[in-house]
């Protein structure tokens, strides 16, 4: 078991015959995931990754029955990617594409939500189900199977706590980037819900960063409905105020979205909170042993 | 991308809102000229710079003549702000303020929704409002598609306490408000005050504009506003070559793959004791080309002491991201300590080839950080 | 029993203080709505038709708790009395003005939908359930208590139906306008299946006109869902091609929208379509006899 | 409200998308010098009037000089399509067609939304593609708050069959024209033929536009495009009246509270016999102004044998009504015969007061219908 993605994923790429998608597409097939198609308008007849290429969503959804899709397209398309993934109804999508301006999400997140769908970032790496499906630009072979459901707002940081984990020997069930943007379709509060839900998650890992309030929204979830175990991490502990710190989300505005806060609510939920992403694997332990 | 106080006062007044006109001045001479333009009756001074606090640090005069407003200007002038150095001042008309109001529309993180604010508490720090007393402020989420309503708009007014016949001129406001803001790409637009005047007329008194840098590519009006004399030029080059840069006050510079890697590897560093000297995210791939860049923007900093490169291989291979790493080296001249932490894809490999060109290579970013940490006080 | 509204309604009047605002909530007291209050911005305090005033439809909604909600406000302000309403929590809707613009209504409709709201017109004369509530612009007069439903696209042209039958001694459980114009809230289709839900109703007269396709789909609804005796009437068999006929939505454009298209339409789907208005009556006693 | 194909060209144009470009000429010298001004080669010589069929009607012909230019121009003005007499011919010049589509928006009324259409039998009548061969339609419903989203403009495009070097041109016009539909409230946007040209480019050969009355109000500049021409003076008088007026062929003259009520009264009298001249909706307060406005439209038309006046006393009391008939007859001169027909409150004292007046006053519909179809024939 595992959240969003298994080895029932049928995987659609949009562009699929760009730079970042083929080499993606080709990652992902490589890991076992099933792609079972890709979309670049006028593209219809070629293949890459041993994928067919369409030239619309809604041909693609025809003809493979795809049900999850992963965008790679440049930031100024990618909004009407996701219209067109959402409204050729596939329920899960997974926008990587970085940079797309807040109030050009602010409608689509709307418009995602009233259609019942599900959106995973922008600007996030992606998801993976270790040893059935990934589909992001994570890198596979870091990751294992087991009893560990991880949600995190970032990319190389997620990666170094997962090598962590799995070198000690605490494997994923499904490791999950949420986006480093301001508005993002899917936050920590819903990914818990998943993981809680998960019959195959045993514990939960959540890495946070400074900006916005999703951590404290998180730790009020934790404290009233999660009954696993959940480890922590917050980057940008010394961040300053008024930066954007990378991430278009990243920033500590008007005085708050602290580390600080973030660590304290998180403590308070009753959630252990790491110093250093290596304190994690032994903060888990000492969780999951009791 | 944030904007002077006279930009975005010039941004609002295309957008149809009555600001108070004024001119800028470099010079005491031109501020002293333009107070005679205006005619009799007072004028403020107002220090031109990127940062909260103007009137606080005395950045802000009243002056009743044009000497006085020479005099005022002379001193603002120059003078430094929270780091910045006043090289403009605004010089405006003095308003008849008989009401002042806070309005500023914001991107509403929790609700992903724009939301609009209006404050009976104007001309005041609106943070500290929100803090002490919020039931002070009062809010509309603006719909995600067709924006503020009308009836929106008005039901701030009216929460305002604002008599029948001033309700829809600020509802009007506010909905242009929120326009300029939706239209322009906006990340924050702010008036505070907003004056009702003794004649009963609405003015934007001051105004607070920044905007989305993701959504710049389409607005070349907003993008021409940029003052690079408020930017840091490290931070200005890094944007140029796809980096992003935040400068910091420590001595270990730091060089990433990954934002939030980024920042836990300046928490590291400060965990083991040392203080970084910038954020610094050098993108997915770490290519030759991206280090070499990096290694200029930290050694730019007179200040840096040691430079540790912390880089989790993943899609991109260790042995790659090191070949890069000596090319870059190869190419600039780095005459601090460097320790690099490489993990991930090939990673020994890589350790490998930097230990040859003789740089200290790592596997953990803990021990990494308490490394560069050593290095620096050496 | 009845639809929408009765007994238990509790009327705002959105411009209460206009010319047929204040004249038409005098008349709906007069027979005896539950008019609980207006709305005017800026007209707090005063007190029309024995109603306080509020300046927004939210107050209204906390002081006296409306719960139906009539439109009488121009045109051009119109759309936003409804975003108002809707957004406040009403959860029926009356819009008596005419001649909003079509693009204006498009999104109106799309947010009444998704809000889970009902909407009734735009141009419209509301509804009346006799002895309970009169919603709307309709003389109380003509109508009685009854077991007749009635549905209609027209307004002095319904009346004309319901003094026929009232004279027949056919009451009606509710009387429903649903308004003139190309996009409107509510349908023939939904106003069917609430009559056929409803308990009082024993047969239903649907008053069509040309243009649009309302009519057909109401036919097909009726065939599939309807098992309460329809008699109708549509209007406009003598209409030329291409003319608008004073309502906005009635006009026959592309050969399509003709009155014996619909007539055809409904006739095949069983119900009895009258060639006057008065034959409505007798063809209903007939319908109810047998 | 119609407008010109000329027009209909500069509007698009206006909205980026690329229209055939000629001029309009109202005499045959004017499309000569227009032929020769477009230098050598075809140019097309269409009649413009609010009317469809001028192909089959004559009302477009090509010509290979200035002087058969001349010679069409002078065949086509003054020509009666349809009952419109041609008062403007287009002069443009002919477009190497190498294939030909059809575009258009339109409210889809079922769904309550805006539907953009495309085929590629373009040039023909799409009613008739409709019913025949509607698979040749390819449908996009745009989102009603965000419009026709790009994909969905690509979609029609690969629907079409076109190679996808063309899709994106195609695209971008169809976002276009729905642009201009949403923009300028229009009821009606169509292209047809869009054609692709030898050289591979698009444009738009035929354009037919039509807006919404009720938004006329928001776009001054679209209202100036109304040719008094093509209306009905009788229609447009009504319409600054307030009154709803629409001309018919028949002999009796119809005045009638509600449009419904009116329409069903015109059947009424057709259902007895006769034939209604004219739909004729007073709207609701049916006063001695609108009565006597009313009579002027319709005693206006020569063909008039006798009026049916049908009013429902709702709100309104049937004796105000009366009066107010009473007071309207004083102050026009009708000279054919009246009948009455007054039902609702107060109908009975109303009808004395009519009898009293000398006109025939009666309770219901049919029996009014029966009468006045009488009287127009006696």
């Amino acid at each position: 078991m595992s959240i969003l993605v298994d080895a029932s994923t049928r995987l659609l790429v949009q562009g699929i015959t760009g730079r970042e998608g083929s080499f993606h597409a080709t990652q992902m097939v490589e890991y076992g995931t099933n792609v079972v198609g890709g979309v670049t308008p006028g593209g219809r007849g070629k293949t890459v990754a041993g994928a067919p290429v369409f030239d619309t969503v809604a041909d693609a959804v025809k003809e493979t029955g795809a049900n999850v899709s992963i965008i790679y397209v440049p930031a100024r398309f990618a909004p009407d990617a996701i219209y067109e993934a959402v409204d050729a109804g596939i329920p899960l999508v997974v926008c990587i594409t970085e940079g797309i301006p807040v109030n050009d999400m602010v409608p689509v997140y709307a418009h995602v939500k009233a259609s019942g769908a599900r959106l995973i970032g922008p600007n996030c790496p992606g998801l993976i189900t270790p040893g059935q499906a990934k589909v992001g630009i994570m890198p596979g072979f870091i990751h294992a199977e087991g009893p560990v459901g991880l949600v995190s707002r970032s990319g190389t940081l997620t990666y170094e706590v997962v090598d962590a984990l799995t070198r000690a020997g605490l494997g994923q069930s499904t490791a999950l980037g949420i986006g480093g943007d301001p508005v993002i379709g899917t936050s920590f509060v819903d990914a818990l819900g998943l993981f809680e839900a998960d019959p195959a998650t045993e514990a939960i890992v959540i890495i946070g960063e400074i900006g916005g309030s999703d951590e404290e929204d998180a730790a009020r979830y934790i404290a009233e409905h999660v009954t696993k175990p959940v480890v922590g991490f917050i980057a940008g502990r010394t961040a300053p105020p008024g930066k954007r710190m990378g991430h278009a989300g990243a920033i500590i505005s008007g005085g708050s979205g602290t580390a600080a806060e973030k660590i304290s609510a998180l403590e308070a939920a009753g959630v252990r909170v790491a110093e250093s992403p290596y304190q994690v694997p032994g903060l888990l332990q000492a969780a999951l042993a009791g | 991308m944030n904007v002077h106080e006279y930009q975005a006062a010039e941004v609002l007044a295309a957008h149809g809102i009555p600001v108070n006109a004024g001119q800028v001045a470099t010079t005491p001479d031109e501020a002293e000229r333009i107070a005679r333009d205006l005619g009799s009756g007072v004028v403020a001074i107002k220090a031109q710079v990127h940062t909260g606090g103007r009137g606080k640090a005395g950045g802000i005069k009243l002056a009743r003549s044009p000497q006085e407003a020479r005099d005022a200007a002379a001193a603002i002038l120059g003078m430094d702000i929270r780091g910045h150095t006043v090289r403009k001042v605004l010089v405006v008309p003095g308003a008849d303020i008989a009401q002042e109001f806070y309005l500023g529309v914001v991107l509403d993180r929790p609700n992903r929704r724009t939301l609009v604010m209006a404050s009976g508490e104007g001309g005041v720090d609106i943070e500290e409002v929100a803090r002490e007393r919020p039931e002070r402020i009062h809010r509309q989420l603006a719909d995600p598609v067709l924006g503020l309503h009308a009836y929106q708009a008005r039901q701030l007014g009216f929460a305002l306490g604002l008599p029948a016949d001033k309700v829809n001129g600020f509802a009007a406001i506010a909905q242009r408000l929120y326009a300029t803001y939706a239209a322009e790409d906006a990340s924050l637009a702010e008036i505070n005050p907003l004056v009702l005047t003794g004649a009963g007329d609405w003015l934007a008194l001051d105004a607070k504009m920044s905007f989305d840098d993701n959504a710049l590519f389409r607005h070349p009006s907003i993008e021409a506003l940029r003052d690079p004399d408020e930017e840091n030029a490290t931070e200005l080059e890094a944007r140029r070559g796809g980096i992003s840069f935040v400068k910091l006050d420590g001595d270990i510079g730091c060089i990433v793959n990954g934002a939030g890697l980024a920042m836990a590897t300046m928490d590291a560093v400060k965990l083991h004791g040392g203080e970084p000297a910038n954020f610094l995210d050098v993108g997915g791939g770490a290519s030759a080309d991206q280090v070499a860049r990096a290694f200029g923007l930290v050694t730019a900093d007179p200040a840096v002491r040691a430079i540790l490169i912390n880089i989790f291989g993943g899609i991109t291979r260790g042995d790659v991201v090191a070949q890069g790493i000596r090319e870059a080296l190869g190419r600039v001249n780095v005459a601090v300590p460097i320790v690099v932490r490489l993990s991930g894809t090939n990673a020994e490999e890589g350790r490998r080839l930097l230990a040859e060109a003789g740089l200290t290579a790592v596997d953990t970013m803990d021990e990494a950080a308490a490394q560069v940490v050593r290095s620096a006080v050496a």
